[in-house]
């Protein structure tokens, strides 16, 4: 068309509310984008429709009666948050967990990242339009969530870890149960690189998509998968270790250009890794306590402190002060997939993006609204 | 002019590999199961509804009325109350559940003393009115003693297999 | 057999009605309307078939049951779903243009009907056999992008109006692709009537047209996958992004209509597939022709079917490159080797 | 760089501005600003190549309604370092009106809007002081300050 033509043509920008209701929005969250025909010229996001104070409903709360409540912020990953609490106020009260309880809690922990790293691939899958990759991948979610039921009775809001230990032991037949998964999977996430990863249309809808640099990344403190897909190789389990990481082997995937494929590509890898772990800790896990000797109620003494603990979707920070009661004076949860939505419009304006390409950057930086509303 | 038409048939040989992989699984068996006809077998530690178990031998009442289980409730749903029996022994007078405030973590199981508090296998809990979601002590007690001529039979059927 | 019988009836009829002194034309043009009815109601007999086939496939694809309750294997799913919508409240959101919104659903069916008058199902089953048949099929074929626009563009819906304008779009793209895919075989049969195309291929397999004209065949199906709005270039109604494109806003019997439209198309392009490359009703005729007609469309639509749930969908301008940028040069190569061949037999 | 090494390093430029504060467990340098530097001292902190802090972890705010104060607290990271530093300052309860990290460290931006939201601190200099997670049309009592009680909140009737 002849550029005369286009400058008597009347065109305007639009509003498109993506959400609440939206299929790829990964639950209740409102993306206002500003449009030019196909094109995202920005993005707002819009979040607090699942907000229901997770802060204040602790200070209401006992330490350990908060326990149950951290499984419903990743409703995706509920053993790391488990963990991310126990840990906060285990730090806060100086204890030593025990050893088998802390393989315990690594074994489940790995296993919580693989479950919720495949959700993270089989929705990636949904949101580039191919819709068994997401069966699949919970197909494999399922045969993890059998171990989580057969040790603590739950699959999704496991409520397993207590503060200076776990609740309860393994039960008979979950090393078989855990191995065989092991053994079983190795194959599979071949067949799942080959389906997904290779396939040359879902390649070209992830690469060079949404992409975030180091020093956004930094100055936008985004964490976990997204941060190491930007070729950030920081991962709190091996920079910062805690729990019986350094007795295990395995490697921090990291991604080159920070966009869509990089984030895709390190939490792939991070399956493997995380398998390994798995692999290893059941191996080694020594017989002993599961608990440490704690007070039967819980005084933590007064003070504060802010620890990060690595979830599969980023770091979950919890800062906790307490003035020596038995109740948390204050708690703050610092949810990685909050501040992953912030990054949202570095990743997005201005970048020729079209809507297509919002809903696979959004699907990357892999969030949970439960985490982010609070 | 060679890159585009390598990437022409690269492109199209990952798509025949894709298909590779979802064409075999026409032929394989599903894995989910038909759920009304068919059930699931439920592990041992699965949390499903809280009942209030007696002594298996004599049939006395568990519970002392402690109160421990209020207490470690997150969401408050427990509501006990304690009397004492005619041998003068500690015992519940009320005990409620709210199980539409319920959130399962099974705290309350746990802080229990006298195991008497106990999870059921039962899965299939719904109502159809939401008054009946508060669960008395007489309902708490069926639920446990149902669950016990299930496990009878589970018994039975191992037996007979 | 059944299509001698359907011939001693017209007979019968015709020398009846010409006796009672009912006008030839009229009687011809009854017929036709007969005819079409029945093709009405076989086209929608087989998009019940499809809808639940695509069911089953996409569930075992899945490791799933698919449905299993209403009826054998759940066969009867779709009535039931069918009924369903038709019981369900007639929604018109307001501030939708009303005269466009409503008549979309039925303007989106109109071309698949006609497009199957020309379909040779057996030797002799066929209701026109014109001798410009393709062509007349790829005219009315495109006449679906009407519909959609019209849907699209009356839902006063944002996601609506750019699914619409996406099919706009991507229709007219593959057109030209498709229409040249065949060219190859129009050169070598030498005739536009599908009849007489059926009838130049072969007997046997390795005489079909697929075999000459591979490259026209794949970029044919291709093609056709993309007229047809399916996975991986189901971007109108990409449900990731345009949650259900151009029809978002339509619910109930509206919405059953614009589904029920992408399963006669999508029996419709495995039909021509089957007339132009796969030997159509050979190597037999009548009923078992149709037989075998059917069982090869029938294995265009699986091939549809697994595309859609094995692939990722395009994006916009990938759509639109992967058009111009490959599957034309390409269509243009085949149809050059193919006059080449041709030329150089001679 | 150890918790006294920062601590010097900080004391030399900007001594008497700030205070240490040592709160146990004690495992991260806590220091209490005036807000009368603090933009200067926020923009040193993650411009000085000894210091690098340019992570920015956490914001939170903290209710003391006794002391009349609400503490907002920042939790900064050093990934060139690896080391961490707490910056604190006191608002004022009735009129609480603190200067923006934003500017500084873009990363805050979400976390201060959340404690706008939740417990009504202004922070001035922040370039979009806007609701987060509550709805719009909340009334203006802040659910984390320490007197908001439940039944300030209207459950909408059962029907």
């Amino acid at each position: 068309m002849e550029t005369a033509v286009l400058d008597r043509l009347h065109t305007e920008e639009f509003l498109v509310n993506m959400g609440p209701q939206h299929p790829a929005t990964h639950g209740v969250l409102r993306l206002i984008l500003k449009m030019d025909g196909e094109q995202v010229i920005s993005v707002t996001p819009d979040i607090g429709f699942l907000h229901r104070n997770f802060e204040k409903i602790c200070e209401n709360r006992t330490y350990p009666q908060i326990m149950p409540y951290t499984d419903r912020l990743d409703y995706v990953a509920a053993m790391t948050n488990n963990w991310a609490y126990a840990r906060t106020v285990e730090a806060l009260m100086k204890v030593e967990v025990p050893k088998r309880a802390e393989y315990l809690r690594v074994i489940f922990g790995e296993l919580q990242r693989i479950a919720s790293h495949l959700v993270f691939w089989g929705c990636m899958g949904g949101d580039t339009g191919a819709v068994s990759p997401f069966l699949y991948g919970l197909r494999e979610r399922e045969r993890i969530l059998d171990l989580f039921e057969m040790t603590c009775g739950a699959r999704l809001t496991v409520n397993y870890y207590r503060i200076g230990g776990v609740s309860k032991d393994l039960p008979a037949g979950f090393h078989e149960k855990a191995k065989a998964f092991v053994k079983y999977f190795k194959p599979k996430l071949k067949e799942y690189a080959e389906l997904l990863s290779g396939n040359v249309i879902f390649q070209k809808r992830m690469k060079g998509i949404g992409n975030l640099s180091q020093n956004a990344a930094l100055a936008l403190a985004v964490s976990g998968p997204v941060l190491r897909g930007s070729g950030i190789r920081w991962d709190l389990r091996k920079d910062e270790p805690y729990s019986v990481y350094p007795e295990l082997q395995f490697e921090v995937p990291v991604g080159e250009r920070g966009d869509a494929w990089d984030r895709y590509l390190v939490r792939f890898k991070e399956m493997e890794q995380s398998l390994q772990i798995v692999e290893q800790a059941l191996d080694q896990i020594p017989p002993g306590d599961l608990l440490a000797k704690i007070p039967k109620v819980l005084r933590p003494p007064k003070g504060e402190v802010y620890v990060r603990t690595e979830c599969p979707r980023g770091e979950l920070g919890f800062y906790l002060v307490s003035d020596g009661s038995t109740k948390p004076y204050r708690i703050k949860c610092r949810s990685s997939c909050f501040v992953h939505v912030s990054a949202l419009p570095e990743m997005l304006d201005h970048k020729g993006h079209l809507i297509a390409d919002a809903v696979v950057t959004l699907g990357s930086i892999d969030i949970v609204l439960g985490e982010v509303d609070r | 002019m060679w890159p585009y038409i390598s990437g022409i048939i690269k492109g199209f040989w990952s798509l025949l590999v894709g298909m590779k992989i979802t064409v075999p699984y026409l032929g394989r068996r599903a894995i989910t199961i038909q759920y009304p006809k068919q059930k699931m077998e439920m592990f041992e530690a699965f949390r499903g509804r809280l009942a209030l178990a007696r002594d298996r031998e004599t049939n006395k009442e568990k519970c002392t009325g402690c109160q421990l289980c209020a207490k470690a409730c997150p969401s408050a749903c427990i509501t006990v109350t304690q009397r004492k029996d005619e041998e003068g022994k500690r015992r519940s007078e009320v005990f409620e559940i709210g199980m539409s405030l319920c959130c399962y973590c099974g705290l309350c199981v746990e802080a229990c003393p006298e195991d008497a508090i106990v999870w059921v296998r039962d899965y299939e809990y719904s109502v159809y009115d939401r008054k009946q979601l508060l669960v008395d002590k007489p309902t708490l007690e069926a639920i446990w003693r149902n669950s016990l001529s299930q496990f009878k039979k589970e018994e039975f059927n191992e037996k007979v297999a | 057999m059944i299509a001698n019988l359907v011939g001693r009836i017209y007979a019968f009829l015709l020398g009846l009605l010409i006796r009672w002194g009912l006008p030839r034309p009229v009687f011809d043009f009854g017929a036709m309307i007969v005819a079409g009815f029945v093709v009405a109601i076989f086209i929608a007999l087989v998009v019940l078939y499809l809808i639940w086939m695509e069911r089953k496939v996409s569930a075992h694809i899945q490791q799933r049951f698919g449905p299993m309750w209403t009826g054998w294997h759940g066969w009867l799913q779709t009535i039931a779903d069918a009924v369903k919508l038709l019981m369900k409240e007639d929604l018109t959101p307001t501030n939708v243009d009303k005269a466009v919104f409503l008549t979309a659903p039925f303007v989106v069916f109109v071309p698949s009907i006609m497009a199957y008058l020309v379909i040779p199902f057996s030797a002799t089953w066929i209701v026109r056999d014109l001798n410009i048949g393709i062509l007349y099929i790829f005219a009315i074929t495109t006449l679906v992008v009407i519909a959609i626009l019209m849907g699209g563009w009356s839902s006063n819906n944002k996601y609506s109006l750019l699914g619409g304008m996406r099919t706009a779009a991507q229709i007219i793209s593959y057109e030209v692709p498709l229409v040249l895919s065949i060219l190859g075989v129009v050169m070598l049969s030498g005739t536009l009537s599908m009849n007489g195309i059926v009838q130049a291929q072969g007997k046997w397999p390795w005489q079909w047209y697929w075999l000459p004209q591979i490259l026209g065949f794949l970029i044919y199906v291709t093609a056709a996958t993309a007229e047809v709005n399916r996975t991986p270039f189901d971007l109108p109604e990409g449900e990731s992004e345009l949650v259900a494109g151009f029809n978002t806003e339509y619910s109930g019997m509206k919405f059953a209509m614009f589904f029920l439209a992408e399963f006669a198309n999508m029996f419709l392009v495995a039909a021509i597939a089957t007339t132009l490359f796969l030997g159509g009703w050979q190597p037999f005729t009548g009923l078992l022709g149709f037989i075998c007609f059917m069982i090869k469309s029938m294995a265009v639509v699986w091939l549809l079917m697994v595309f859609r749930w094995t692939y990722p969908r395009l994006r916009v301008d990938q759509l639109m490159d992967f058009g111009w940028k490959i599957l034309v040069p390409l269509s243009f190569v085949n149809l050059f080797a193919t006059s080449l061949i041709m030329v150089l037999r001679k | 760089m150890t918790k006294e090494d920062i601590l010097a390093r900080l004391k030399n430029q900007f001594a008497g501005t700030f205070e240490v504060q040592d709160i146990p467990p004690g495992t991260e340098t806590t220091v209490k600003l005036s807000p009368g530097k603090a933009r200067e001292i926020a923009e040193y902190l993650r411009d000085d190549s000894y210091l690098r802090f340019e992570v920015p972890l956490c914001a939170s705010g903290v209710d003391y309604p006794p002391e009349n104060k609400i503490e907002v607290v920042y939790h900064l990271f050093s990934l060139a370092h690896r080391h961490y530093i707490t910056l604190k300052y006191y608002a004022n309860r009735a009129n609480p009106v603190v200067p923006s990290m934003t500017p500084v460290w873009a990363g805050f931006n979400w976390h201060e809007r959340e404690i706008f939201d939740l417990l009504g601190v202004k922070f001035e200099g922040h370039p979009d002081l806007r609701r987060i997670l509550l709805p719009e049309d909340w009334l203006a009592v802040y659910p984390l300050r320490k007197d908001f009680a439940y039944e300030t909140y209207v459950p909408m009737p059962p029907k």
